[in-house]
């Protein structure tokens, strides 16, 4: 029998701070094992729990896409206990993971339809691991118009830059990325996420919206949405809440009847819309 | 208790006075008893009984909280605040069961070397014939049912 | 009649709006049980009673009300609790109205439950009498064999300080002595007393309810559920029960009132008063002190005097 | 019935868990303080309380302990050797619940034996224990096992019941684990005459169980509350500790934390409570939880609503613990009723 609680034995392959606060940092993790590798198959959206052991265990979208093999990312913000010793470890540590839970975007949903991505601050990871899975070329052509609004604070904030950067030259997708307040050498666009949503007025017809990013921006991005014409059940959003078991079974991370770890963290607006307002 | 026993105490030193004195104890060349592990605290007012407490669930087999004489005071009041806590603490532990000794106060002023090196010698003295705790100390351990 | 009074009292109050609620006690759902109830209406004043069950320290529940003009109910040891948290700056003082009830000391549930076979199912007061129907029909008991140990040692049942008085003063004689258990357990040797302590903790299931009931226990953060710095680990081992007790215990230094609301909530019966009784005896030994009694005295660790005691200090 | 029920003399109740103890570790009510007993494996077959109620904590604990070491590990060569802390050395018997534990143990089934996951912690307990119920025949005023759906006889969950018929014990084989228990000599065929008492005894008991608590469509009621006025005044009384969570059977949320020393340790998991900010404070500092009357609307409606909608059943035996136990004289049975109404009664 398998032991849920069990981690997968990962190291630690890549470090890198990703933000000009310092506060957020990307690792990269291969596996031990080859077969946990091979038994590890999972879509974007989903989580993992990463161990330090001696510190504890904290959940993390996977930030990586299945499209990219041998290893997986996972950004982290220094908040607690545990993901303040995972800013410290060193390349060759080694990690525990467990997973991958939680259900993920329904990308089979996504199959001939336009693809609008909403990101702000640091909660673009799991939206990065859609956008790469979306532009691996046999999966690109199943999609039609993918576009993605991405904003953060500063421009030191924005995450995967590099990518960010290629993504701008790509004619696979249409990127906007927005600052709230630009510095000298900002040469994009500034205004909050919502706004700018606004004025690109994506066209709401065959389009799936995913939109995940801080609650306060959450709030007043879908009201655009709404306005834009996008049905409840079109939308989707990723929740987080305090976790511990990820598999449902240690309460906590409810809403309502359903778990964020086990039935979520990716829920469709029609399905909040019933929920009751516990996030 | 093995025969080569060794105890380790923990110092809680105040930066202005006790700490000093143990410098100059150590610049004089005064000799005292190698058991002392000091941690230097701006005052003796500001020993957290949890500082303590800690410490001797961790393993250490006495405690010892130093600071400046009464109207020293680098604060002016810390250390009279600090009494009031030692005096209320040590009687509860004791009350408590754990022997008399395994906590100890003092004051020893930055120019008191030698007084220092005689406070940390009768301590260990005093916590070498008490012996290792025999309880509150954790050993790792939890098992279900 | 004490809770016809205490009706009329609280009528009064609401019905000039002199306090935005009233928190007293209530019939509870089981015999020997009051519960506490918060009546906002004059209407509602008819749920208030009063008997030997009203155990409950009710000062507890003013943190979650600091934002309004509170009545509240109050016997001697629960208005001293309230005059600490008012030198504690928890609220201000003219936010409170107590209704102060010379206290008749209070009836141990637990005890009453051990003497009588079977489960009791009703239970009434005469004079010195308490007469509880159980098993065997009704038993007719002695109400000085089955009060509190604190509260037969209580000299404070009046309110001490100036409150709205429902009932009449009632004479401070105690019947034991101060701090009973404390002064009992102190005659073991150190290796009993230890071996008491642990047994007792032993047993807890950390549900903090201990923590909960108490007035004084009300840090935003318990040194407990600190992940940053971890004081203490949150399984049942004996170390880490040990020093839960003795912390909380000890952070109840000079602040505690003798209530016993943390022994009454302990649902493992883990005997806890005679730690605080302890450290009571300390305080009025070393430094005069009696929590809650003057309104205007200092905590007292959180002042000192020139000369106090320091023999124990090298 | 699919076995016959035997008799086993009290004189040789003894004799009988001193065979059991041979091939099996022995749980059972264990005296901690007069009036405070728990489920503890017994050394020795004179430990054991059975004139103990219920015991505080209740049976669930033999299942999913309080604390229980999860994983063991340590670090050699900068890796980490981790092993998994769920082995069972023996087969195990409980003996002396009461049928509202063993139900509540069947409730905890669905959730850590659920489909997608399985809790191997609870499972290998589950699987390599016999549970010996004893029939309640005095129920308390604050049992309400029959309006749980349950009842102070009820056999469903157990694999040998026993009545007390007071020089001996009628002995129901359930399944063939309990029947396996029952080989023994010591055993005896019942008698019409103990079959009739104990079905008279029986009757008595159900009758002075209270099954007239409203639990018929609550889940819908709560499902119209749930952003209600009502939980203003549901939890002013609530102290927000976690005796009604801790000693609930059925109530299994918990904490998974590590306690080490230079990465060498274990990983434990402890029970946590609804009740507690700790519980859903978020690192951030959010708490989507933040005052005790979510917290309170959390525990009711866990147990009366969203367990429901998960798994077809509420997740309450109807023991009252938490009414017993409870420091401020908290009601669950108040709650269920108001809620049916649709206000907070003026008399509680």
């Amino acid at each position: 029998m398998k032991n849920p609680y069990l981690p997968i034995p990962m190291v630690v392959k890549k470090a890198c701070v990703e933000t000009s606060d310092r506060m957020l940092r990307t690792l990269e993790l291969g596996f031990e094992n080859e077969e946990d590798e091979k038994a590890f198959q999972f879509i974007p959206g989903q989580f993992c729990e990463l161990s330090l052991f001696g510190k504890g265990e904290a959940p993390f979208g996977i930030a990586s896409s299945p499209t990219e093999k041998g290893t997986l990312k996972f950004t982290i913000n220094k908040a607690g206990v545990v993901t303040t010793a995972l800013h410290q470890v060193e390349e060759g540590t080694p990690i525990g993971i467990r997973g991958p839970l939680g259900n993920g975007y329904p990308i089979e949903r996504f199959e001939g339809k336009n693809i609008l991505v909403i990101g702000g601050g640091f909660a673009f990871t799991t939206l990065r691991s859609l956008i790469v899975y979306l532009l691996q070329p046999q999966n690109r052509s199943k999609v039609k118009d993918i576009t993605v609004i991405y904003g953060a604070r500063m421009p030191g904030l924005l995450l995967y830059k590099q990518e960010l950067e290629a993504w701008t030259k790509t004619n696979d997708l249409k990127l906007v990325v927005t600052v709230d307040a630009g510095d000298k050498d900002w040469k994009g666009k500034v205004g909050l996420v919502p706004n700018v949503l606004e004025e690109v007025a994506p066209a709401s017809e065959n389009t799936y919206a995913v939109i995940c990013g801080p609650p306060v921006m959450i709030k007043f991005t879908f009201p655009k949405l709404e306005a834009l014409k996008f049905p409840y059940e079109r939308i989707y959003t990723s929740l987080e809440k305090r976790m511990k078991c990820g598999i449902g079974k240690c309460g906590r991370c409810n809403i309502g009847h359903l778990y964020v770890c086990k039935d979520g963290p990716v829920f469709s607006y029609d399905q909040l819309a019933i929920l009751p307002k516990d996030y | 208790m093995e025969p080569t026993w060794e105890p380790k105490i923990l110092a809680f030193l105040c930066n202005w006075c006790s700490y000093a004195g143990a410098d100059l104890a150590g610049t004089s060349r005064i000799q005292y008893s190698p058991n002392i592990r000091v941690i230097r605290v701006p005052c003796s007012g500001r020993i957290n009984p949890l500082f303590i407490l800690k410490a001797l669930q961790n393993g250490i087999d006495g405690v010892l909280v130093s600071g400046c004489h009464p109207g020293d005071c680098h604060y002016l009041t810390g250390n009279y605040i600090g009494r009031r806590k030692s005096a209320t603490l040590k009687r509860f532990l004791e009350y408590l069961g754990v022997e008399e000794g395994r906590v100890q106060f003092s004051w020893v002023s930055a120019a008191e070397g030698g007084k220092f090196s005689q406070v940390v010698d009768e301590v260990t003295r005093d916590i070498k014939k008490l012996g290792p705790p025999k309880h509150f100390a954790k050993q790792m351990r939890v098992q279900g049912v | 009649m004490v809770q016809k009074k205490l009706r009329e009292k609280a009528k009064e109050l609401l019905s000039k709006k002199e306090v935005d609620l009233i928190i007293g006690f209530g019939e509870g759902s089981q015999p020997l049980r009051a519960t506490p109830v918060f009546v906002r209406t004059p209407e509602e004043a008819d749920r208030l009673v009063w008997n030997s069950f009203c155990e409950n320290n009710l000062a507890t529940y003013l943190h979650k009300f600091n934002r309004f003009k509170v009545g509240i109910v109050v016997k001697g040891c629960d208005a001293r609790s309230v005059t600490a948290l008012a030198l504690e700056k928890r609220f201000k003082p003219e936010q409170i109205v107590l209704i102060g009830i010379p206290c008749q000391r209070m009836i141990d549930r637990k005890k009453l439950k051990k003497a009588v076979k079977g489960e009791i199912v009703k239970v009434r007061e005469e004079g010195d009498k308490i007469i509880v129907s159980a098993e065997d029909g009704e038993v007719v008991l002695r109400r000085d064999d089955f009060l509190y140990p604190l509260c037969k040692a209580c000299t404070h049942r009046n309110p001490v300080q100036e409150t709205l008085l429902v009932g009449d003063r009632v004479e401070e004689a105690a019947l034991t002595g101060p701090n009973p258990e404390a002064r009992e357990f102190e005659k073991k040797s150190p290796e009993e007393r230890w071996a008491f302590f642990e047994k007792e903790t032993d047993r807890c299931i950390r549900c903090y309810a201990c923590r909960e009931a108490c007035p004084m226990c009300y840090c935003t953060e318990c040194f407990v559920d600190s992940s940053n710095p971890k004081w203490i680990e949150k399984s049942l081992s004996p170390s880490d029960l040990q020093f839960y007790h003795i912390v909380r215990a000890y952070h109840q230094t000079g602040r505690c009132t003798n209530c016993g609301a943390c022994e009454r909530a302990c649902p493992m019966d883990i005997r806890l008063t005679y730690l605080t009784q302890k450290l009571n005896q300390e305080v009025e030994e070393l430094f005069q002190f009696e929590t809650g009694v003057d309104p205007g005295a200092l905590p007292p660790l959180s002042t000192y005097k020139a000369d106090d005691p320091q023999e124990f200090i090298k | 019935m699919k076995f016959e029920p035997l008799k086993l003399n009290k004189n040789e109740f003894q004799s009988f868990l001193k065979e059991l103890a041979k091939d099996h570790d022995l749980f059972a009510p264990v005296r901690l303080a007069e009036g405070v007993s728990v489920y503890r494996r017994i050394d020795s077959t004179d430990e054991i309380d059975l004139d103990a109620f219920n015991p505080q904590k209740p049976l669930k604990e033999l299942f999913f302990p309080q604390s229980e070491a999860m994983l063991r590990f340590e670090k050699v060569e900068n890796r980490h050797r981790v092993t998994s802390a769920d082995q069972i050395k023996k087969p195990r018997v409980v003996l002396g619940a009461r049928a509202c534990d063993i139900q509540a143990v069947s409730i905890l089934d669905d959730v850590f034996l659920g489909k997608e996951y399985t809790d191997v912690y609870f499972l290998k307990k589950r699987q390599s224990t016999t549970l010996i119920a004893f029939a309640c025949n005095s129920p308390l005023s604050t049992c309400f096992c029959a309006s749980t759906g349950g009842g102070p006889f009820d056999r469903k969950g157990s694999d040998l019941f026993f009545i007390d018929l007071g020089e001996s014990y009628l002995v129901e084989p359930l399944t063939d684990k309990g029947k396996a228990l029952t080989q023994s000599t010591l055993f005896v065929k019942a008698s019409q005459h103990d079959i009739a008492f104990a079905s008279e005894l029986e009757k008595k008991a159900v009758q002075k169980t209270d099954a007239s608590l409203p639990m018929e469509g609550i889940e819908k009621k709560l499902d119209q509350l749930m952003e209600s006025r009502f939980w203003d005044r549901v939890h002013e009384k609530c102290i927000g500790c976690g005796v009604c969570t801790f000693l609930c059977p059925t109530c299994h949320c918990f904490d998974i934390v590590d306690e080490a020393v230079n990465e060498q340790g274990q990983r434990v998991r402890n029970w946590d409570t609804c009740l507690s900010s700790l519980y859903s404070l978020e690192t951030s500092g959010h708490n989507p939880r933040p005052s005790g009357r979510e917290r309170t609307r959390q525990r009711v409606m866990h147990k009366f609503n969203y367990f429901p909608k998960n798994f077809k059943k509420i997740a309450c035996v109807g023991c009252g613990r938490c009414i017993i136990y409870c420091p401020v004289n908290f009601d669950i049975r108040q709650v269920i009723q108001d809620a049916q109404k649709g206000e907070v009664s003026k008399n509680p």
